[in-house]
């Protein structure tokens, strides 16, 4: 599905964020991508996303290359690759609904798969009923679970989470990765950045770990960190 | 929602003002052309003075010489009895003076009508050498001042219209450049969600049109009425020397109609699409 | 930085605009100003045109009525030959005309240079009522007329520039709200650390004064080069008749710099204060 | 150092976040504000800043009733309270240097106070290295730990943290923990709504619990759960 190779970043600012990383993540995984702050997780999620150039190396998706592609193509690669920030990214003209109910707009979904779908979706997440608050209206917990609303309701074949339970008490991130095992265990690959340490110790997943840039551990069913999660 | 409200009204109201100087710059431009036009009518002839008592001989080349010109409209002969009754008419008041006098000291003419007085240069130098002819008179320098003066005017006009429209656009497309910076945020979030260029440029490009139309429709109501009253009240109190030359609102308001709303939705949609730019690239 | 550099230049040009706009409008009205006052002193005076071989008396009693009245500046004997003598003069290339007068149809005449033409009025009604006095000729009506009018485009110029004023004010203190409100967030960020308002105020208002007064400079240079550069071409090619009416670049300029940097300083200074207010209730 | 007496807010929309809460905080205390998404923990944090107004209730820092305060005086109540906000927060024009100290300029601080103690602060939450960046050009981590730097560079006596670790990982956070503790060692009076468990039940210290809008567990030494901790 997704494949790294040679993958190197260094910004405008002479800051390099990536050294030569190399994975392949394929369909259907779930892989979590782990490293202290700074490491380069959100880094390696700008370049999924074209939102950063690569510097050197190669990238592919669906076994396209897109490690250079014109910026009129950009928008449907993002099609394919739901996205939640780690800093929510809500239209906040838009109350709740509407920010999810757009990103179908924007695919070109009919009206009435809209109204039937942004609904189910809302519940899933737990934010029914604050489906006409605006943005500023919600917490820092609920506008990141608008966020994984709206990057899931198009059901991309992969989605990428850059800290999606950052800002949520244990009982709603364990809601959240329940939502997220299920679209996973549908076909979806995802690939979710995180600090959550118990998060990662118990799914007992796919764990690739940065440090300084680079990739220092690719493991299966691994954990946060390198010690072995005692059984 | 404020945000937007506000920057809304900035554009219009730019748009507005532009085409509000516009309109009043290009009514004097128009009147001033009308003045003009009207006055290079009116001292459309040509006067040829004759020594006295010509022969009939030398009338009739004179005439012959100048019906052969094109551009002659028409020649028409001028007793001096004819010239002193006019000459009487025109006193009016001191037409008494003319009274007094013990014989008639005006000539006999030729009053030459022409096309456009412009071109009557060589038929007056032509003219002049004819046997019999005393005097050629015609308005050339008071024309050609004219012209030349209602041609700064012009040109001025011109200038300030075109550095306005410069001026406008470049308000009004930092106006809509600061909107669209102001959603910056937002129309990255939409690229990010996968938006293509098109679908975000839609919205903003209807607004830029719809913010010019409605400036556009404000300043030809204000335009229109205004200037209205202005010739109206104007025509009230007689003045005709200067209100003679002002364009009937009635006839210009299709074309002040026209004229705006292309420009005020052009200026609209082009400042949009300038100003998204460099915002799409993300 | 990009953003805070589009606002300022959009801040700047519109200010600009307005006062090079309010440059070219004051220059009518001041020229036309001055036309009007050089006329009202040309047409300063009344003639008592007298009946024919009037008694010394009568004449004494016209001369002391006049001298009463305040406003008087001068009367003066024009007898009717001197008058002729001025009329062949005045008429120049047809004085031709006069000279076949058998007598001199003219009558004498008192001229009466006045303070100003229009409070004239009464003296005028007064001396018709005088013995021997056949006639009086004054130039109110013209002047009535010219006044009207000048008048008329002093106001149209005055509501152009009120119009361009306030529209301005309203672009600017926009524009600066735009630039406020794209810094809200930042104004945010700095009243949650503990910032006063004064402390958040200052360079706002900096900036609007300056960006005011760079606004007003650059207008300042246009219209003053751009009206130089116009009243000298216009007074080389000589047309008297209306640039003797212009007024000097070099007079204004000191009034325009004044009035251009305090209106452009004040709009800034005044557009931050106002777009500030609501943001800094947080 | 803090009470609050029968407070109670209703958002402009109608939403009430919080019921009637009553506590007292002493100087120098540590005190964990911990509770599900949208519990009304922000919101509490809100009404102390004097970001929102109070619906119902009375509130005092310092012994002044603070309840209803004029607009200019918000400033100097601001300067006591040192704060790391949810959403960083940074003013996206200076660079880390700069943001931090400019919370020092606006109490007046002289500049040579502000070299030498900008430097000293940067280095305890570990950004020397990135003193010249901007926030854009920053990781998630690294902006709040820029907002914790500003936080206490002025020495305030209260010190407000809302998820100060939310996007860090367990080692930057433990870092930050320490830094916090230090401070609270040196008198300053800390309330840090989190949704960390390992921390709150590794720290012991005092734990204040909301539950939709109403305060249900204060308890001194308590832990991230009403379960007690296993000793
Ligand atoms: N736009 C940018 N310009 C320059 N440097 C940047 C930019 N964005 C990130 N960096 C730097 O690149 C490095 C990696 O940043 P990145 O955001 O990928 O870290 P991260 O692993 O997501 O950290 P965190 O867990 O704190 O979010 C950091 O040193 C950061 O300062
Ligand atoms: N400005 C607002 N207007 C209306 N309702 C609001 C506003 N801000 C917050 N709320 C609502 O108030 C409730 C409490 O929100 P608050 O931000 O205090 O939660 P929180 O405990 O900080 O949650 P989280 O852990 O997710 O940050 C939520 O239901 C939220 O939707
Ligand atoms: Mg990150
Ligand atoms: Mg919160």
């Amino acid at each position: 599905m997704i494949k790294l190779v040679n993958i190197s970043k260094e910004y405008r600012n002479g800051v390099t964020a990536l050294y030569d990383i190399n994975m392949e993540i394929k369909k259907g995984e779930f892989v979590f991508l782990v490293g202290s702050s700074g490491a380069g997780k959100s880094t390696l999620i700008k370049l999924l996303l074209k939102e950063e150039g690569i510097s050197r190396g190669k990238l592919y998706l669906d076994g396209m290359d897109i490690t250079r592609v014109p910026n009129r193509r950009i928008p449907y690669i993002r099609r394919k690759v739901g996205v939640v920030f780690q800093d929510f990214r809500l239209l906040p003209n838009k109350t709740v609904y509407e920010n999810v109910a757009f990103a179908m707009e924007i695919t070109g979904s009919s009206p009435r798969e809209i109204r039937r779908r942004v609904p189910i979706i809302l519940s899933m997440v737990n934010l029914s009923r604050k489906a006409s608050s605006f943005p500023d209206q919600l917490s820092g917990g609920e506008q990141q679970r608008v966020s994984i609303a709206r990057s899931i309701v198009n059901n991309p074949p992969v989605l990428i989470a850059d800290e999606p339970t950052g800002n949520l008490d244990p009982d709603t991130a364990g809601e959240i990765m329940k939502v997220l095992l299920d679209i996973n265990n549908r076909g979806t690959t995802i690939i979710m950045a995180t600090h959550a340490r118990e998060i990662v110790n118990s799914m007992k997943k796919r764990v690739i770990a940065l440090e300084d840039g680079r990739l220092v551990r690719d493991e299966e069913k691994g954990g946060y960190s390198i010690e072995i999660p005692n059984i | 929602m404020w945000r937007n409200r506000s920057m809304g009204i900035a554009s219009i109201t730019s748009i507005s003002a532009v085409l509000m100087i516009l309109g009043v710059v290009l009514i004097l431009i128009l009147s001033i052309n009308n003045a003009v036009l009207d006055t290079k009518l009116k001292f459309d002839e040509v006067e040829v003075f004759l020594v006295e008592d010509l022969s009939n001989e030398s009338m009739d080349i004179i005439e012959e010489t100048v019906k052969e010109y094109p551009g002659v409209l028409s020649i028409l002969f001028r007793s001096k009895e004819q010239a002193l009754e006019i000459m009487k008419e025109e006193w009016a008041e001191e037409a008494y003076l003319l009274d007094g006098l013990e014989t008639n000291p005006l000539p006999d003419a030729y009053i030459i009508k022409v096309n456009d007085i412009e071109y009557a240069d060589e038929l007056v130098n032509d003219v002049k050498t004819l046997d019999g002819v005393e005097e050629v008179k015609y308005y050339k320098d008071v024309i050609d001042k004219l012209l030349i003066f209602a041609g700064y005017i012009q040109f001025g006009g011109i200038m300030i219209i075109g550095i306005l429209v410069f001026i406008s656009v470049f308000i009004i497309s930092n106006t809509i450049k600061i909107t669209v910076s102001s959603r910056r945020r937002e129309i990255n979030i939409m690229k990010y969600v996968g938006a293509t260029n098109g679908y975000i440029r839609g919205p903003f490009i209807m607004e830029g049109v719809f913010l010019g139309i409605i400036g556009a429709m404000i300043s030809i109501a204000i335009v229109y009425f205004g200037y209205e009253y202005f010739y109206n009240s104007m025509n009230d109190k007689l003045y005709d020397l200067f209100t003679f030359y002002l364009v009937d609102p009635k006839l210009i308001f299709a074309d002040l109609a026209i004229m705006f709303g292309t420009i005020g939705s052009g200026i609209g949609a082009l400042g949009s699409l300038v100003s998204l730019k460099r915002f799409l690239n993300v």
